[in-house]
C-alpha cells in the first residue's frame, strides 16, 4: 500500500514536471532514427557488459548460499532480491542524481528520477561519444546494487531482515551516489586530488567493506563462533558447489565490470582489459592456493575462490591503466593478501563469507596498486591532469592521491553506516534472538526452510509420508511391490 | 514397561501417530530405515548401467509405554499400516527396565506419556 | 530412427527446393563483405538479447527445480531438454514461417525451414533497418521456447513425460505461432484492432497460462495436495537456494527479453527500457515482499520470486509504451496480484509453481496496463493507428483493444490446447499411475532418482558402503584410522 | 612466492622488451579515438562471444558436480579454478603466440605476453576486417580453457590434484597452441592439407578427447566400478539438477562458441550458425532420447544431456559450412553415436562424464561430417583451396583431409599426453591411496567435505548440536518450545 | 550389560559426549530421530499455505555398558541434558544378553568400552 | 526371540547381507548412525580454521531372529566386518519379547523371516 501510494506520487510528480531541456531529446532522435551508429554500438556494449555485472547477483547469492548453513540458505534469497529491488527504485529516483547528476564538487543535484539527458555530463549529448543517460544508469545501477550485495556480507546468519529495508535505501540513496559521485564523477576526490579508480575497487569495494566493517561491529559474531577461551572455531558453509558457481559468475561478471567501465567500444581499450581482469584472476587464484597449500598442505576450495574475488577486486581499480604483467603481480599480493587476512580476521571478528578481505584488503591494495603500476600514457589518456604511478615516474604524488582516497572513502562510509547501524541496533535492534539463530533465520523469518525436507521429518511432508489414509487407494498388482498409493 | 519397536511404509505414520495422540498418546520417536523382507528389489538405471536397490526406505517408530499399553499401540499400527502388500513391516516388543524424563530428572512409568492435563 | 528418417526426407526437401528468391541473397552479400554496419550491430545485438532470453531456459528449470519435491526434481531436467530440443526443430520446419512469414492476416504461409529472405517482412532486406532473417528466427524461437517452458508449470510432479512429445511440437508447430502471427507479425490483431504488446504479456505469458489452465483442468491435483476436507496443504519446494539462483536468471533474462524486442540498437530506445524493466520488477518484489509480511508476518521467500517475476511478466508488453514511473505502478499492482492470486488459486487448483497468477494474471494485468499508461508518442512510434492509453488520452479504445487481444488469445489457445490434452488424455492418459506419483517421477519416468545418494541407502551406493569384500585392501598404517580401503 | 616471483620475473622481462612495432600501435590510435566502428563492433561481439564461452567452465563445473558422488563435489570447484587460473597465465605468456603467433607451418614463434599487434595474422590491422589481437586473445584462450576443463573428465574421483598442476601449463602452453595453430591458424594442416574445423570439433574436442582417453588409461577405473566378474555398475552422480543446471549453460555457452568463431558481426553468418547450432543440439537430445528409450524404456535424464553434448560437438567443426537440413542430420547421428558409445564404453573403461563418447567420438564424427555436407560455396569463403562435402561434390577430397586431421590431431595429443601422464605416474603418482578415495577427494585434498552437514554428525556441527553448555542462555518464553539457544 | 538410549536435544550432545570421555566411556553411537512429546507442532508457511510439524529433531544415543555403569551415564546425560523445558527428552535403559567386538571376535562385558591403555 | 544389533562399516554390509540371504535370512532393517570408540577424531580444515569429528559414519543393522539363529547371525557378521583395524564396531543381543507382521496381524517366532516358499 505504502509503495503504491509512493509510486503514484512519483508518478503524479513526473507528469507535472516541464521536460527541462529545449535541444531535441534523444527520445525523439532516435524515434527519427537520427542516431549515431556509434551511439548504438556504445550503448548496446555496455548495456551488455552492465548485463554481466547483474548477473553478478546471482553469483553473490551463491557464493553466500554456499557459504553458510543450511538452516540458513533460503534467506540469502530474500536477501538478494529485496535489496536488489530496493536499490533499482532508490537509484533511480535518487541515488542516480546524486552520483552521476550535474551539480558540483560535492553532490550532484540534477537529473531525480532520470529526468533530463543534459543532466548527465557523462552521457550523450553532452559526451557523444559516450553511451545514452539510460545506458548510463543502468551500468551505475548494477555497480551500486553489487556493492549493497556485498556489504551484507558480514552478516551472514544473524541480521534482522528489517536491517536491509532500513539501510538499503540510505545506502543506494546516498552513501554510494556520494563516494561515487567524488571518484567516479565529477566530484573533488577526482576533480581536484586526481584520485583514480577504474571500475571500483574504492567506489565498490572499499565502500561495501567499511560499511561491511562497521555493521559487523555492532552485530558480532554468530552464536558458538568462538570458543569459551576466544579461539575461533570452523562454521563450514554446507554447499562447496554453489560456492564454486558462484565465484564462476562473478568472474564472469567482471568481464563487464572492468571492460565495461571503459563507457565505450571504439577506443580499443576494453578487449586489453578483458585481457588483464583475467591475469588478476589467475593470479589471486594460484597465489591463494599456494600459500595455504604452504601452510596446511591441502588446496582449500574456499581459499581459492576468495583468491580469484581478491585477485579481481584488486585489478578493478587499476584495470585501465596497467600492463598486463602488472595485473598478474597485482593478483597474485591480492591471493597472498586474501589468505593472511582471513585468517587473522577469523581471530577477532567473524566475517563469514570473507568480505574485510576479499573486498576491504584487496580493494585497498588495488587502489593502492594503480599508483605503483599505472602507466603515464594510460593516466593521461584517463584523466588528464593525472599522474604515472611510483614505477613509471618515481614520484609518489598519485599513490598519496589514492591513499588519500581510499581513507577519505573508508572513513566517510564507515562513519555514515555506523551511524544508521547504531540507530537500527538502539531502535528495532541488529540481531536476531538467539532462539532464532539456533533455529535458523529461513524458519524464524520466512517461515519455511531453505530445504525443507531436510529439516521436516518425512513422515510429516505430504509425498513422503503424510498422505491420510482416506487418499490411499487399494491394493493390486504394484511394478515395485514396496510402493503403494 | 515396554518399548514397542515397529518398521512401517511412511504414509502409515500419519494417521497412527494422529490415533495415538487422541488415544493419550503423544510421546513417541521416529526414525528413517531402511529394510529388506520379502519384497523383492527394485532395478535403478543410470545412463544405460544397472544398480539393484534390495533395501527400502521404512520408517521406524519407537515408543515406550507402560506393560498395560502395549497391546492399545500395537493395535493401532496394525490398523493402519496394513495395506495387504509385502513390505508392510513388522512390530517388536522389547523389555525396559527404567526410564527418565531429562527435563525434571524424575524416573517411573508415569514419565513415559504427558499428564493428562499437561498436555 | 523416426527422427533420423524425418531429418533426412527434410533434408531432401530442402535440396530439391528452389531458392526463391531473386535478389542477390544476404549469404552472398555477407559473403562479399556488403553487409552493412548498422544491420550488423543490430543483428549482434539482437542475438546476444535472445542468447540471454535462450538462459531463462535455466532460470525456469532451477525454478521448477527448486519448487518441486526432491523426488521430481530430475525430471525438471529431462523435461525441459526435451522441450527445448523439439521446440528448436519445430519453431524452424515450421512454427516460423506460421509466424513470421509473410502470408496474410490469419497465418503466415511462406518461410518453411527458414528458406526464402524475403518470406520474412520484419527482417532485412524487407525491412533495411533491422536484422537478417536467421536473427529474427533465433529471438523469436526463444520466446517460443520460453512460452512452452512455462506451459508445463501447472504440471509438475505428476504428468506423464510422453505428453511433452506429443503437444510440444503442436505448441511450437501451430498454436504458439498463429498468436504470434496475429500480434507480433502482421496478423489481424494488430493490423485490424491495433492490440498491442511489445514483448509478450499476451504472447508469451497470456498464450502460456492459457494453456497451463487447460492442462491443470483435465490433470487435477497432487495427491494429498487437498486435505479431506479440501483445504490446501503446502508442499513446499525442496530446494530454495536453486529457486533463487531461477529467479535470478530469469530476471536477467528479462533484460534481453523486452530490451531486444526493439529489435534494433540505433532507436535509442532499448537502454530505456532495460530501466523499465527493473523498475517493475523491483516493485513486483517489493510490493509481494509487503503483501506477504501484512498477510503473515514472515518474508515469504517464494512469494518475493513470484512478485519479481510477477512485475516483469507485467511490464513485457507495454515495456516499450510507458515512462519510467507508470513501471513502477505496474510492476507493483503486479505483486499484489500474484499474491493474492496463489493464495486464491490455490484453494481450488493445484499450481505448483504459481504460473497461473504470475504469468496468466500478471499477463493479464500487463496487457491492459498498456491501455491505461501508453503514451501517444511511444504508441505511433511502435504502430502507426494505435492510441495512448487512457490516462493520456482519457479513450477506452485502446484499453478495448487489450482486452479483444487477451480474450482472443486465451480463448483461442485455451480451446485449442483443451482439446489436444483432451485427447492425450483419452488416449495414452496425461497423467501417471498413483504409485509412480508416489515414488516420484524421477525414479517412474526416468529410471533414477535425482539425487541418487538421498533415496538409495548407501551401502547399496558403490562408494558408500557396496565395494566387495573381495576389492577391499589389507590392512596398514592409515591415517584416518576409520577408513578402510 | 614462486608465482610471485615468476610475475616479477615476467615483469621485468616485459619492461625491457622493446616495443617491436614501427606502425601506430592500436592502443594509441585507439586512444585517439581513431578505430573504425567495424572493428569496435567486431570487437565488441567476440568479446561477448567469448564471454558465453568463458561461462561454458560454469557449465562444464556443474555437469561434473552433477556426474560425481558426493564426497567429490568440492574438489571439482578447486579443480576449474586452478586449470582456469593456470591456463590464463600460461596462454598470455606462451600459449597464444605458439598457436595464434606469426611463424610457420609448424609453430607460431612471435607475440609471447600478447606483446606486438603485428604478430598476429588474424587480427587487426594484418587483418583489418577482424578484431583487435587481445580479442583474439581472450577468444583463443576461452578455447583453450574449456578443451583442458574436458580433459580431466575422465580422471574425476581419483586423480590427485598436484596433476592438473603440472600437466595445465603443458597442455595450455604447448599440446593445445600445436593443433590449434596447425588447424586454425596458419599451420601445416590447414595451410597444405586443407582441413577445416569451423570451431573447434577437431581443435577443441578431438584434442581434449585423446588426452582424457591417455590419462584414463593410466589412471584405471574408480574402485568398484567393475564388479568382480568384470561387469560395470553404475556409480550414479549425485546431483541431476545441477547436472541439468551445467547442460543448458554450456547449451548457451555453445552459441558463443561457433557462431562467435566468424571473429566477425559483419559478415551475416553468425545468426544462421546460432540457428545451425541449436539444431544439431536439439536432434542430439532427441536422438539420444529416443535410442535410450528403445532401449531400456525409461527417458534417461543423463543421456539427453549427454545426446545435446555431442549434438552440439559434432556440429562445432561443420557449422560455419553446413546448411541447416544437415544440422540436424549431424546433430542426431551424434546422439546415437553418444548412447551407444556412452554403453559400450562403460564396458571396458570408465568415463564417468562421457567424455570419450560425447567429446571424442562425437567430435570425429563432426570432423568428418564437415566432408560429408560442407556446401562449396562456405567451403570456399571459409578458406580457398578448401573443397565441398561428398555429398555435393562427389569427391572424398575433404573427407580425407578431415580424416587425416582427426588422425593426426589424435595421435599428436594421445602421445605426447601419455608421455606427461606416464611420467608424472612413475614420480609423483598419479592417483589417489584406496583410503582416499573412499573417503572422497574433498576431504583427503581440500581437507573439508563439499557438503560438510551432510558427512559430519550434526551434534559436531557448530548451529547444529556442538554450542558449548556455557554459551546456553537460560529458559524464558520461546515460541517454538522446543527450541532453545 | 544395559543399554541406554536417550533422546536428546542436538546442542546438549557435544557436553555429554565429552563428560563420558573423561569419565572413560569414549564409546557410544548417535543417530538423528525426530520425536514428539509434550511439546506443541510448530507451523510453518509456504507461499500462503501452512504446514504443521510435529515432529522434533532430536538426538538418539545409544550406549552399552556394564550393568554398574549405568547411572553414571544417566547421570551425565541428566546433567547436561536439561533445560528446563519441555522437550529435553527421555532416557531409557534395556538389557543386554551379550556383546561381541567385531575387530577381534571377542565377547563379553570388558570390550564395551576401550581398555585403559587403550585409548 | 532376540534382537541383534550391529554398529558396522559402511562396506562390510553389502556382503553380510548376501550371506544372509543366502542362510535364508532376507529380512532386517539399517539405519545410518555416527559413532565413536576407540578410534581417533579427524580433524577437517576449512578456510584455515579448524573442526574436529570424533563420530564416525557407520551402519547400524536390526534383526530380529529366533533364538536359535543368534549365532549364525553374529557370526556372519563377525565373518565379513572384520578389517582388523579398529573402528569395525560392535554387536549386541537383546531379548525380544513379541513380534507382530502388519501385513497380516499374525504373530509369533514364525514371521521374523520370509517362509521358504515365499522369498
Ligand atoms: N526380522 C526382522 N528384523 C528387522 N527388521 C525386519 C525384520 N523383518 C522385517 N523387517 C522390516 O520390515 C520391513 C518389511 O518386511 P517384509 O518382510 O517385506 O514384510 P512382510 O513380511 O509383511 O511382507 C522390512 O523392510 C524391514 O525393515
Ligand atoms: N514414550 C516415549 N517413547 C519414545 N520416545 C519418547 C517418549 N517420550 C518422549 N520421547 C522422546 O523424547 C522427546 C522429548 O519428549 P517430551 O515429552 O517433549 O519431553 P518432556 O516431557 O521432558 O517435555 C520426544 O521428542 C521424543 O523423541
Ligand atoms: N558401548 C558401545 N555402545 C554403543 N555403540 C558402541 C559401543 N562401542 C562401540 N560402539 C560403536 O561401534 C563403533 C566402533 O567402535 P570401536 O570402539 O572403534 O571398535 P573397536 O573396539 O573394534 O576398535 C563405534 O563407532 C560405535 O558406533
Amino acid at each position: 500500500m505504502l509503495l503504491l501510494a509512493l509510486a503514484l506520487a512519483l508518478a503524479a510528480a513526473a507528469l507535472l514536471a516541464p521536460s527541462a531541456s529545449a535541444a531535441p531529446s534523444l527520445e525523439v532522435l532516435g524515434l527519427q532514427g537520427r542516431l549515431s551508429t556509434d551511439l548504438g554500438l556504445n550503448s548496446a556494449w555496455v548495456v551488455v557488459a552492465g548485463l554481466f555485472v547483474m548477473f553478478m547477483q546471482a553469483g553473490l547469492a551463491m557464493v553466500e548460499v554456499g557459504f553458510v548453513r543450511g538452516k540458513n540458505a533460503g534467506s540469502i534469497v530474500a536477501k538478494i532480491l529485496a535489496n536488489f529491488a530496493i536499490c533499482g527504485i532508490v537509484f533511480w529516483a535518487v541515488g542516480f542524481a546524486f552520483s552521476f547528476g550535474s551539480g558540483g564538487l560535492l553532490l550532484g543535484t540534477h537529473g531525480f528520477f532520470t529526468e533530463g539527458q543534459s543532466a548527465f555530463p557523462l552521457a550523450y549529448p553532452i559526451n557523444p561519444k559516450g553511451v545514452t543517460p539510460d545506458t548510463l544508469w543502468f551500468f551505475e545501477f548494477v555497480f551500486c546494487a553489487i556493492a549493497l550485495a556485498i556489504v551484507w556480507g558480514t552478516t551472514l546468519e544473524r541480521v534482522k531482515f528489517g536491517v536491509y529495508l532500513i539501510y538499503a535505501p540510505i545506502f543506494a540513496g546516498i552513501i554510494y551516489p556520494v563516494i561515487a559521485h567524488w571518484i567516479f564523477a565529477d566530484g573533488w576526490l577526482r576533480a581536484d586530488l586526481h584520485v583514480q579508480d577504474f571500475a571500483g575497487s574504492i567506489v565498490v569495494d572499499v565502500t561495501a567493506g567499511a560499511a561491511a566493517l562497521a555493521v559487523l561491529l555492532l552485530l558480532g559474531p554468530r552464536r558458538g563462533k568462538y570458543a569459551p577461551d576466544g579461539k575461533p572455531r570452523a562454521i563450514p558453509g554446507h554447499n562447496m558447489p554453489l560456492f564454486g558457481l558462484g565465484i564462476l559468475i562473478l568472474w564472469l561478471g567482471w568481464f563487464g565490470f572492468n571492460p565495461g567501465s571503459t563507457l565505450n567500444a571504439l577506443d580499443g581499450r576494453f578487449p586489453e582489459i578483458v585481457l588483464i581482469t583475467q591475469l588478476a584472476g589467475s593470479a589471486g587464484v594460484l597465489a591463494a592456493l599456494a600459500v595455504m597449500w604452504m601452510l596446511t598442505k591441502t588446496f582449500d576450495i574456499g581459499m581459492a575462490g576468495n583468491g580469484a574475488i581478491a585477485g579481481l577486486v584488486a585489478i578493478t581499480g587499476p584495470a585501465g591503466y596497467v600492463k598486463p604483467w602488472a595485473a598478474v603481480v597485482i593478483g597474485a599480493v591480492a591471493g597472498v593478501i586474501v589468505v593472511f587476512g582471513v585468517i587473522r580476521i577469523d581471530r577477532r571478528v567473524d566475517d563469514p563469507i570473507g568480505v574485510l578481505s576479499a573486498h576491504l584488503l584487496a580493494g585497498i591494495w588495488g587502489a593502492l596498486s594503480l599508483g605503483l603500476f599505472a602507466t603515464p600514457l594510460l593516466a593521461a589518456h584517463n584523466l588528464p591532469g593525472s599522474h604515472g604511478g611510483l614505477l613509471y615516474t618515481g614520484s609518489f604524488t598519485q599513490l598519496g592521491s589514492q591513499a588519500v582516497g581510499v581513507i577519505v572513502t573508508f572513513a566517510f562510509v564507515f562513519v555514515s553506516s555506523y551511524a544508521v547501524f547504531w540507530l537500527i541496533d538502539r531502535t528495532i535492534g541488529l540481531r536476531v534472538s538467539p532462539q532464532e539463530e539456533n533455529v535458523g533465520l529461513d524458519i524464524s523469518e520466512h517461515g519455511m526452510y531453505g530445504y525443507p525436507e531436510q529439516f521436516i521429518p518425512s513422515p510429516e511432508l505430504i509425498g513422503y509420508g503424510a498422505v491420510p489414509a482416506s487418499l490411499r487407494i487399494g491394493t493390486g498388482p504394484l511394478s515395485d511391490p514396496d510402493v503403494t498409493a | 514397561m515396554k518399548k514397542v519397536e515397529a518398521f512401517i511404509r511412511h504414509e502409515a505414520f500419519e494417521p497412527i501417530r494422529i490415533e495415538l495422540l487422541e488415544l493419550g498418546f503423544p510421546s513417541l520417536s521416529v526414525m528413517e530405515a531402511k529394510g529388506s523382507g520379502r519384497q523383492r528389489g527394485i532395478t535403478e538405471r543410470y545412463r544405460g548401467a544397472e544398480l539393484t536397490s534390495w533395501l527400502r526406505p521404512k520408517i521406524k517408530i519407537e515408543c515406550v509405554v507402560a506393560d498395560g499399553d502395549v497391546q492399545t499401540i500395537v493395535d493401532t499400527i496394525l490398523k493402519h499400516g496394513r495395506t495387504g502388500n509385502v513390505g508392510d513391516g513388522k512390530i517388536f516388543v522389547l523389555p525396559v527396565e527404567q526410564a527418565w524424563r531429562v527435563r525434571t530428572g524424575e524416573s517411573g512409568e508415569e514419565i513415559l506419556q504427558a499428564h493428562p492435563g499437561e498436555g
